[in-house]
């Protein structure tokens, strides 16, 4: 009995504090009352780093605000702070008028702030529910959690906004489209008015892009205010309506984004011209030299993924594959790259058959693969780039005599390739790849790989993440891959990328090659159709 | 015994150690300088067993005769040796060694130091150096005397015994008590089973524990054990089933007082303090092994066992006569146990 | 300034701040229990300065574990932990005792072999564990610990068989002597024994210890380990499943085979301590009362050595020189042995919390470094 | 037959009893992502208190209290290294077992003056109290701490699958970044668990000294936290499979005992393996992958990546 009334006594002396606190730190700041954010001054350092530096950013309510930079400028810790991950060492911040200090998410969450993090922040063995409950359960008195109930509201909010979700579904069990769904629920789940999106289509499909456009409008109707960072031009001439670019962890220019061209906002971020579509001659394509027959692939969950699929790559070319996410793609890297077992069918390369080998013969075999995911498969973060640069030659006479490495041979190889790849920072070989922004550990992949000279290079989604000066560059690699001779096998959730890029383009669908064209003899519209299960004229089947 | 030919080799024709000899021209007045140290074996000083029995026995030591006593544990086996080493620097006058382990490692420190005094726990060797005394236990003299003391008690004929890890000392206690028993089944003209188990342990209290409500539920009211810490788990299960234990090594009724029957009593602390006072008083001690008998009060079983019927400690107390006498010779393990029973 | 920050970033540095910690908190608790801990401290430097043969006594005592820790650590390297270090000693010793009993070669065939025979046990029963993870990726901790308690039960169950057991004893036989280390048949050689006495230093040293040529052994294991694991394709290919199981699989790099691979040579390492043991101090097998911790210890000092098998040498070294210098805290000063043990867990803790200090030092470094503005 | 099979089964409870607090403990910790292989030493305080209390208060209630609170403290060490200070946490783990041991025997040096301590005056009690005459009956009247553990075991399960605690636990476990921007404080979380991790540890210890047994020993706990640490990851960090595990290896000890002495024409050495053996063939054959939290072992770091 007495404990629980010191507990009560001692709960409540902390809230009136944390009241009286809160009251001195949100002074009433009169002007500009539509503003939803305001950020003033702010600086943000990293040790002796300086991501921020005096960046500003106002945000209107009920708009949906762009923020453009390229790799490393800083957009996501801009957001970071407003949402209470990190705080600033300078600036000021507004919401809705008041001058706030967001010391952590809690507070941010309380002023109405959700953020979709570029990194989906879900619980991967959890349930869609309980993702998004998380941390704002729906219990009885004792902390029992109701499901049911959690499901009524979430259902409501799904209906409401047409955020398609199966509440009961595990998270790694659903596509990157639905999880982002999840992730917009979970912070409209906790009511909020303005919404943080960082990269929110890095990962989708086109059509889901026009979804989450479509949700986006819905909740600015429904008067939220969002932010979106993206590297995508596109998107933001589509959805925003005001455009913030920071360079460098500077703030540039806000400019309404119908006063100026795509051009325009490429020239801001990166403080040149850029060229937007890759400028490359016809290719001329020659023999065959990997060729897929009938081949089926199971998932893991012992369902086919691939069904029967047939593919071949010439010489000199590059054969994109698009199509949406889930068509059997990634089992198809999986057995190309012997990670995983083929039920059927064949593989060859050069005419030798490949298939349930081993993913060093796959290698020795003149394939090279740039993973999609470079953390987990392409690099190992706690080797220096040196040795990330040899990862699958160590075992080569130029850099191993008898079993022993050759340390200098090495680091001369390593050298060049920084140089030619232009990584940087350019003194970086005997620094662990882990320091390295995504951005140079993806050149760091893609130099290891065409310096292994494939016959084949396989490219999975390579510029994903990555802003336009490094998609360009990614490019130009394969282009010139492919100029040298080599057949390039392209394979991205990102039309646009394989429409500018490939000479094939090759429709996947549920585990098949749908159909082939030559590039510049088929529109967006018409693959698009075909990637979404349609015919070519136009008919859903 | 396996241990009454040893001394022969000529003790008595060689001079006693240095240290020896002024210890004798002293005697008691220069007990403070005598030092005695032991080296215990891997169960450490704490062991509940000999270790523990042999450290008591030199703080005894210390207190009666103000002779200066410490001990070195061992971890590992690799231990005695160094430990051993130690014990010399430290100038002691009588080095022990606990536990027939260690009996290598003695015999070698023993020859690279002809000028300091050696002895040992349970061990005989079948030549003994100068400067090194062995001393052994007839611990089945004791066993065959609780054996009888449990088949003149058990009510269900069924007995048992648990042993820690077999062995050549465990044994003596194992085929000492069913001879006991055996031998007291005849006079009663009863069949009395024992049941045998070993726990592989000297350490697993619930091992100790189960191994012993298993024989109590299959029949046995009375359980020695000689299986030290796991021992402790045994003399709980009694408690726990209201049935007896036997304690080993020392008296342990307090661990269970309505539960421990009797004790067969290893007095390593007995031995230790009467050898060690030996040397004190300028015996001369070395390159033979003492063995220690009901003669000695070094074994035996405690003068009160409040649990045991006075008409079967009577009837004990005659065959510890008879053991003394040699008119039995209780055996020590399997071959004698068998030749025994013929 | 910045010099400074830079040194205390060391890991070397982190560890002997643990180190401090580890006697201050041993003074504290000396000073509270009631005894002087300087003298105690006293004691212990006498323990293992006092006298050569002190300090060849904490060599001794040091080469099984710098082995078994270098085990430990070179798993650790390759991304698995080593609980079982210490079944795979027990089976060294096992199979070389069994090897050096039965077999009955010259004196420079059996030595060797009796090695060679400890090392492949070791082996063998750590590659048992790789190969559960590998084929049926059963976590080897759980491995480790059951395969511990089966190294010492089969241990003492060959002890006990009529073939080894040595009558009147807890032991088995002793292995025959042309198997034991090479320092003990030279010293108990007359040629020796004159030798030995003329050099009275000499003669303490390895005249009155099991000094063997073990510490060789460890010291050549730590230096060869560093550089199988540092210049060479195998180690590279260990060092990168360690680091990251999935990329190495995408670079053709088989994780199965290395995983048993990394699990025989660190069994191999711990095997070896078990041989050694036998060749140069024990020369027969006992019946284990509990385990004797040469595995158990393996970890604690690895983990004082941050993994690194050089490091191991000195932390082997710093472990044994506190259990057998503490050894004497007892005798001397009557303050309970434990404390020794407190001591090193403090040690171990303080190198734990060790990773701080490079976080303290950019915090404070930083205030530093605005002041100097 | 009846006999043989209650045995089995009243033997395989006391056996595993200690194991289960401890692996339940264990389970808990890493679940917020905490490895805990210091459960031996926070064990063997746990034991030591629990005797140390149990002695000096002549209630043995007191004592289990004081072990859970001693090993509550043992656990707040572990969580200031492996929470606050980011350290590995195997490293601390192994520092624990190093204290925990040294730490309890010199408890009980001070306190008795020797580590071998008397026997408590009254034991925690049996749930059908003492001196039951029924044979049958007595199979079943097993120690309070049997109940204990399956009431414990019960409810684990409950605040895992059932309360928003579990759910927090779980997520702080598996993706502390995710847990971190939704508000739930992982520090908090994380000691939290492993606090409570030491106590269930502690509570294991004394259920060695105070039921199975009623004094402590330098061997009273001399394994039990690595076959725990063992079945933590055997019952794939799940309150039931934790549970069921420890049943499992108690069951295996029971059935050594129950083959043992000399029945059969084993060496008794090969029989004690039994055990051991039992499980990896199980695991081999019947278990399989088990997968940790996949946060576990990882200090957590507000903003890394
Ligand atoms: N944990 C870290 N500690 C210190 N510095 C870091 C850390 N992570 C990244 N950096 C630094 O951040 C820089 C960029 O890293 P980041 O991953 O944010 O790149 P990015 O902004 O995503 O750029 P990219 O376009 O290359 O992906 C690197 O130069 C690196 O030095
Ligand atoms: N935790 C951190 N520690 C050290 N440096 C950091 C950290 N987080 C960010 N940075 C640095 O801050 C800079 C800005 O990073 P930020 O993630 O905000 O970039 P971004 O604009 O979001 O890039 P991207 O488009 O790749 O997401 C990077 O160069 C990075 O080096
Ligand atoms: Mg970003
Ligand atoms: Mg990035």
């Amino acid at each position: 009995m007495r404990l629980t009334l010191v507990s009560c006594v001692t709960v409540f002396l902390a809230k009136s504090c944390f009241i009286l606190y809160v009251k001195q730190e949100e002074e009433r700041v009169d002007q500009g009352k539509d503003c939803a954010v305001r950020m003033k001054g702010i600086t943000k350092r990293f040790g002796h780093f300086t991501a921020l530096q005096e960046v500003d950013l106002e945000v209107q309510k009920g708009t949906i605000h762009a923020i453009l930079g390229e790799n490393g400028a800083g957009k996501s810790t801009l957001m970071n702070v407003l949402y209470g991950l990190y705080q600033a060492e300078e600036g000021s911040i507004e919401v809705k008028g008041k001058r706030v200090n967001i010391k952590n998410p809690n507070v941010a969450i309380g002023l109405g702030i959700g953020m979709v993090h570029q990194h989906f922040m879900l619980v991967e063995n959890f349930t869609v529910a309980q993702n998004i409950i998380l941390g704002q359960e729906v219990t009885n008195r004792f902390g029992v959690i109701s499901m049911a109930k959690a499901k009524e509201q979430i259902e409501e909010m799904v209906k409401k906004y047409g955020l398609h979700v199966d509440p009961d579904a595990k998270i790694e069990e659903i596509s990157v489209g639905m999880q982002q769904r999840v992730e917009i629920l979970k912070a409209l789940y906790r009511g909020a008015e303005i919404l943080i999106l960082d990269e929110p289509t890095a990962v989708l499909t086109p059509q889901e892009i026009q979804e989450l456009i479509h949700i986006m409008h819905n909740l600015t109707k429904d008067g939220k205010t969002i932010i979106i960072i993206t590297h995508k031009l596109k998107e933001i001439k589509e959805s925003a309506d005001i455009c913030t670019i920071i360079r460098r962890g500077r703030y540039i220019d806000s400019v309404k984004v119908s006063d100026v061209t795509e051009e325009e906002l490429a020239n801001k971020m990166v403080g040149h011209a850029v060229k937007l579509v890759i400028q490359k001659e016809k290719a001329e394509p020659k023999e065959v030299v990997f060729e897929i027959n009938d081949l089926v692939v199971e998932n893991e969950r012992k369902l086919e993924a691939v069904k029967k699929l047939n593919l071949k790559v010439r010489k000199g070319e590059i054969v994109g594959i698009a199509g949406i996410d889930g068509n059997g793609q990634k089992e198809l890297i999986e057995a190309i790259t012997c990670l995983t077992k083929v039920k059927s069918g064949s593989i060859k390369m050069n005419h030798e058959e490949i298939q349930n080998t081993s993913p060093e013969n796959v290698i020795r075999n003149k394939i090279a693969t740039i993973h999609e995911d470079r953390q987990k498969r392409g690099l190992v973060l706690n080797f220096t780039v040196a040795e990330n640069t040899i990862l699958e030659t160590y075992k080569k006479n130029e850099f191993s005599k008898k079993g022993f490495l050759n340390k200098e041979a090495v680091l001369k190889h390593t050298k060049q390739l920084i140089k030619e790849y232009d990584v940087r920072p350019e003194d970086c070989e005997n620094q662990l790849v882990r320091g390295l922004s995504g951005g140079n550990q993806q050149k760091v992949i893609i130099g290891r790989e065409i310096a292994n000279e494939p016959d084949l290079l396989i490219a999975v989604q390579p510029t994903r993440g990555l802003d336009v000066g490094a998609i360009e560059y990614v490019h130009k690699m394969l282009v010139r891959e492919r100029d040298k001779g080599k057949a390039v096998l392209l394979i991205s959730l990102e039309l646009d990328e394989v429409m500018n890029v490939a000479d094939t383009i090759a429709v996947i669908y549920d585990g098949k090659i749908v159909q082939s064209f030559e590039q510049g003899t088929v529109d967006e519209q018409t693959i698009g159709l075909l990637m979404a299960g349609g015919n070519k004229n136009g008919q859903i089947k | 015994g396996k241990s009454s030919t040893d001394s022969e080799d000529g003790t008595q024709t060689n001079e006693p150690a240095v240290e020896t000899e002024e210890a004798v021209q002293e005697t008691e007045a220069a007990a403070t300088d005598f030092n005695v140290g032991m080296v215990t074996d891997t169960g450490g000083v704490n062991d509940k067993s000999f270790n523990q029995s042999a450290w008591e026995g030199l703080q005894q030591f210390a207190a009666e005769t103000g002779a200066q006593v410490s001990y070195l544990e061992s971890t590992q086996e690799a231990d005695y040796s160094s430990n051993l080493d130690k014990q010399v620097d430290e100038g002691k006058n009588l080095i022990w060694g606990i536990g027939f382990a260690m009996a290598d490692a003695i015999l070698e420190a023993a020859d690279m130091n002809p000028d300091a005094n050696y002895a040992i726990i349970d061990n005989a060797y079948a030549e003994t150096p100068d400067n090194l005394t062995g001393v052994v236990f007839s611990a089945q003299d004791p066993s065959f005397m609780v054996g009888y003391a449990a088949a003149y008690t058990t009510e269900t004929n069924s007995v048992g015994f648990v042993g820690g890890m077999t062995s050549d000392v465990i044994d003596q206690f194992e085929y000492g008590y069913r001879a006991g028993v055996a031998y007291a089944a005849k006079e009663l003209g009863k069949e009395i089973t024992v049941d045998v188990q070993y726990a592989e342990s000297f350490s697993d209290l619930a091992k100790g524990k189960a191994i012993a409500t298993t024989m109590f539920s299959n029949g046995c009211d009375i359980v020695f054990h000689a299986a030290g810490g796991t021992g402790i788990g045994v003399i709980e299960a009694a408690k726990d089933a209201g049935k007896f234990a036997i304690g080993v090594d020392s008296d342990q009724s307090d661990l269970a007082p309505e539960n421990v029957l009797t004790s067969a009593l290893k007095r390593v602390d007995v031995a230790i303090s009467l050898i060690s006072k030996k040397l004190l008083e300028g015996e001369a001690i070395g390159g033979q092994t003492f063995s220690f008998g009901l003669a000695e009060g070094a074994v035996g079983i405690p003068e009160n066992n409040p649990n045991m019927a006075p008409e079967v400690y009577e009837k004990v107390m005659a065959i510890q006569d008879k053991i003394a006498a040699g008119e039995i010779t209780p055996p020590y393990n399997e071959e004698t146990f068998e030749a025994f029973n013929q | 300034m910045d010099r400074l920050n830079k040194i205390l970033k060391k890991q070397i540095t982190a560890t002997f701040i643990a180190i401090f910690f580890g006697f201050l908190v041993a003074t504290v608790i000396l000073a509270v229990a009631g005894y002087n801990p300087f003298e105690a401290f006293a004691v212990l430097f006498k323990g293992i300065f006092s006298r050569p043969k002190y300090m060849a006594n904490v060599i001794i005592k040091a080469t099984p574990i710098i082995l078994t820790g270098v085990s430990v650590a070179f798993a650790f390297k390759v991304g698995l932990f080593n609980i079982g270090a210490e079944g795979q000693f027990i089976i060294g010793t096992v199979a070389a005792a069994m090897a050096g009993i039965l077999l009955d070669l010259p004196a420079v065939l059996q030595f060797p072999l009796l090695i060679l025979i400890g090392m492949a046990a070791g082996a063998l029963y750590g590659a048992i564990i790789g190969f559960l993870k590998a084929k049926y990726g059963i976590h080897e901790v759980i491995t480790g610990i059951m395969l511990n308690w089966i190294a010492f039960y089969f241990c003492n169950y060959i002890v006990n068989t009529h073939t080894f057991h040595q009558d009147n004893s807890t032991g088995s036989k002793n292995i025959r002597e042309a198997g034991f280390d090479i320092i003990y048949n030279w010293k108990k050689s007359a040629g020796g024994k004159s030798f030995l006495k003329e050099n009275p230093t000499l003669m303490e040293i390895i005249g009155k210890t099991d000094l063997n040529i073990g510490i060789i052994f460890a010291i050549a294991a730590a230096i060869i380990i560093t550089i199988v694991l540092n210049k060479t394709t195998k180690g590279f290919q260990l060092r990168a499943v360690g680091f990251n199981k999935d990329a190495a699989e995408f670079a053709g790099i088989n994780i199965k085979k290395n995983m048993i691979h990394a699990m025989l040579i660190a069994g191999a390492l711990s095997g070896l301590a078990g041989a050694l043991m036998v060749t140069g101090i024990s020369h027969k097998l006992s019946t284990l009362g509990t385990f004797e911790n040469y595995g158990f210890n393996g970890l604690s000092i690895s983990l004082i050595a941050t993994n690194s098998p050089i490091g191991c040498i000195f932390a082997g070294l710093l472990f044994a020189g506190l259990l057998y210098g503490g050894g004497s805290i007892q005798s001397e000063i009557g303050a309970p042995s434990e404390i020794i043990n407190i001591m090193i867990g403090t040690i171990v803790f303080f190198v734990a919390l060790s990773r701080f200090i490079p976080v303290l030092v950019d915090k404070y470094g930083r205030r530093g470094g605005k002041h100097v503005k | 037959m009846l006999n043989n099979i209650l045995l089995l089964i009243s033997i395989t409870l006391m056996y595993s009893t200690p194991l289960i607090f401890g692996a339940l403990g264990g389970m808990i910790s890493e679940r917020s992502g905490v490895v805990n292989i210091g459960i031996e030493g926070m064990m063997t305080v746990g034991a030591a208190t629990a005797v140390c209390v149990g002695y000096n208060t002549g209630n043995p209630w007191v004592g289990f209290l004081a072990a859970g609170l001693a090993g509550g403290i043992i656990g707040l060490l572990h969580a200031v290294a492996c929470v606050s200070a980011m350290a590995d946490q195997t490293v601390s783990g192994i520092a624990i077992n190093l204290i925990g041991s040294g730490f309890s025997f010199f408890l009980c040096r001070l306190v008795f003056g020797a580590v071998n301590t008397p026997a408590v005056p009254h034991k925690l009690p049996k749930i059908l109290g003492n001196n039951i005459e029924n044979k049958i009956v007595n199979y079943f009247n097993v120690d309070i701490t049997v109940i204990l553990a399956v009431i414990l075991a019960v409810l684990m399960w409950f605040i895992i699958y059932k309360t928003k605690w579990g759910l927090r636990i779980c997520a702080v476990g598996e993706h502390p970044a995710a847990a971190d921007t939704l508000g739930i404080s992982v520090k908090l979380i994380r000691y939290g668990c492993v606090i409570v991790s030491g106590m269930l540890s502690g509570f294991g210890g004394a259920a060695v000294t105070l039921a199975i047994v009623s004094q402590f020993s330098p061997t009273a706990i001399s394994g039990q936290g690595f076959i725990a640490l063992a079945a933590v990851i055997f019952g794939k960090w799940k309150p039931h499979g934790v549970y069921f595990a420890c049943i499992l290896f108690g069951f295996a000890q029971a059935l050594t005992i129950l083959l043992g002495g000399g029945k059969f024409p084993v060496p008794s050495q090969i029989m004690a393996m039994l055990p051991y053996v039992l499980t990896i063939v199980i695991l081999i054959f019947f278990v399989g992958r088990s997968v940790a939290p996949k946060a576990s072992g990882e200090p957590y770091q507000k903003g890394s990546r």
